[in-house]
């Protein structure tokens, strides 16, 4: 292959150097490192199987040096490529050394052409599929399309495990209940709010709040400890709120509360 | 493109000599199949090549299409193809949908499968809610339930049974080989039950959104 | 109506015993006629009565429409009429302006044509330059090509193929009769050669991801 370097340098003609100029200019025009060797490979005017990788990988590298030196910025892409060439073409022009790993120049350069090769051959079939009789411009679909009127049946279906899982659902509601409290004996404060205040207007004179309990409450401890309570602390809201006077005498004597009036100080 | 450059040479020959109406049927077919409108002799003249007979050439289409799938048909003055008439039932797709019986069916089944007969007052006395005509009427019409003989109390209610449909449907020799309630837990189909005493408190002032149906989703998984 | 209850009932005989194969031929046209898109063997049998073999149908169909100005075309695993290519100059009036596509855009559509199921890694390495998100999914867009199955090499990378409506766009039966397949494959260009050595190209840093295998599965069955 270094045999005929010089001779395909000769062959070289002015207007193709001047082809290959013309192609910095438009650098941004190439897709790629690929299609920018493709395009040069054309100069060499061979079969794509016949090109020389050598010749191409300078051409390569000349554009590179004279992109650089029209101060054109090139895409790292371009970089990587220009670099690989350099080190193909000093593999393919250097002796093969046996102690060396890896490929050959003559492999890797091989490799390369069937690349070229192969977006090339890409190239055509695309061409040659855009040629296609296409539908729209050459053949035609049915113009006036009938509407395919949908019906939809739906039918329905159960298992047996769901059949059983719902009876069973069914009755084993009542064995248990979900979390609800028990409220029969509880005696809320907003209850016993409720009842202050419809008592209060009637309390001039100091009242033990025990004779305020509702009725029914005073007998069962449970609901007479929930009645007191919420007594309590609606007596509690009703003197904050200024309604009311508590007055306890000493520590557990009865808790006593009257009508607080604009007279009372 | 080839095709087409030398249709448009033979388009510029027929200026003084038409194609073979046998050629002219095909173009009527063409235009007629791909136009998004009838056609009208006019301009299917104007869009076929000079000389040719429109108005011939259909003569020609029409008859080619008598009985076919397609007929060639006058819209107004124009032209068009359409469907044969009696094909239209072919211009529809059936789509089968497969759902799962709602809650309310399968429980209402459920109790019809258990209970039979049983009557609608009953049925609901069961679920603890009114069962919908809706409900009845599906199972009705998937034939899985029908009315079996009046209850002998007073007013004489209608009584549903299970049909065997349904025992097919759910591979049961008779209603009577449906799992009793000691199996189903057995099987493992009741265990889902909340342990009892682990009443929340502070949670309990919601309780009044709890209908029947939030109760028992408790125990759906 | 009467006209299509009659049908129905014939429907529900025919399970019994199909139209005869003239009758079935005309339900195919009809249906065929009235879609602009392919139809399935699959949707036609599920369309016409019980019983029915569209395929056999088509057979003789598709002999009636030879020569005419429309034809019945195979499109993937699916059947449809269209005009014959020749009388494209016809038609000028239908001609729907196709968005143009990018150079890159055809060259990408290409590629996963020709090397179906193709990776998009693979793209690149033919190309030898990073696809752009835009054109994939221009081709996605226009579905012209789909996702195909994942590549059971290390990434498991998805892959591209082409769609029915390419092939009816191309108006090609299958991927196999992509223009110049035959040649392609036969000069080994359709191989995914990997690069000797350790070396990478371009763009092709993931070449790892590709394997021998899979390329031509879509063209072996």
């Amino acid at each position: 292959m270094a045999e005929d370097l010089f001779e395909e340098d000769r062959e070289r003609s002015v207007a193709e150097r001047l082809a290959a100029e013309a192609l910095i200019v438009d650098v941004d025009g190439f897709e790629g490192p690929l299609d920018l060797l493709l395009t040069l490979s054309r100069t060499q005017k061979v079969d794509l199987r016949k090109i020389s990788i050598l010749q191409l990988a300078r051409q390569y590298l000349e554009f590179v040096e004279r992109a650089k030196t029209l101060r054109i910025e090139l895409a790292a892409d371009y970089l990587v490529m220009a670099a690989w060439l350099a080190f193909l073409k000093s593999r393919l022009l250097l002796p093969p050394d046996p102690s060396e790993e890896g490929p050959s120049g003559e492999e890797l350069a091989a490799h390369l052409a069937f690349q070229l090769e192969r977006l090339q051959a890409m190239r055509d079939a695309a061409a040659k599929l855009m040629a296609q009789d296409r539908l729209g411009r050459n053949f035609f679909a049915r113009g006036i399309p009938e509407s395919v009127e949908r019906v939809r049946r739906v039918t329905f279906t159960a298992t047996l495990l769901d059949l059983m899982q719902g009876y069973a659902r069914l009755r084993t509601r009542d064995e248990f209940r979900p979390f609800v409290m028990d409220r029969e004996s509880v005696f809320t404060m907003e209850e016993a709010l409720a009842r202050l205040r419809g008592l209060i207007g009637f309390s001039g004179t100091w009242t033990d709040i025990m004779s305020y309990l509702p009725t029914g409450w005073e007998e069962d401890p449970v609901k007479r400890r929930s009645a007191t309570a919420a007594t309590f602390a609606a007596s509690l809201e009703l003197a904050k709120e200024g309604k009311v006077e508590i007055r306890q005498s000493e520590t557990f004597a009865p808790i006593q509360l009257r009508r607080k009036d604009e007279g009372h100080v | 493109m080839k095709a087409m450059s030398e249709e448009i040479e033979q388009k510029e020959e027929s200026l003084f000599e038409a194609p073979p109406i046998a050629e002219q049927e095909r173009m009527c077919e063409a235009i007629l199949f791909a136009s998004a409108e009838p056609v009208t002799i006019k301009e299917l003249n104007a869009r076929m090549p000079h000389g040719c007979d429109a108005a011939e050439a259909l003569v020609h289409l029409r008859k080619r299409y008598e009985g076919r799938g397609v007929h060639v048909v006058k819209v107004g003055d124009a032209w068009a193809m359409r469907t044969a008439a009696d094909l239209s039932f072919l211009m529809q797709k059936e789509t089968v949908e497969t759902r799962k019986l709602s809650r309310a069916a399968i429980e209402t089944l459920a109790i019809i499968a258990y209970h039979q007969p049983v009557t609608r007052a009953e049925i609901e006395e069961i679920r603890g809610v009114s069962v919908s005509r809706g409900t009845v009427d599906q199972l009705l019409e998937m034939e899985w339930i029908r009315f079996g003989r009046r209850k002998m109390t007073p007013g004489r209610p209608v009584t549903f049974v299970v049909t065997s449909e349904f025992l097919d449907h759910f591979g049961l020799t008779s209603a009577r080989d449906l799992p009793g309630l000691k199996e189903l837990r057995a099987a493992g189909l009741l265990e889902n039950r909340p342990p009892p005493g682990v009443m929340a408190l502070g949670s309990s002032e919601d309780e009044e959104d709890e209908s029947l149906e939030g109760q028992s989703e408790l125990f759906e998984d």
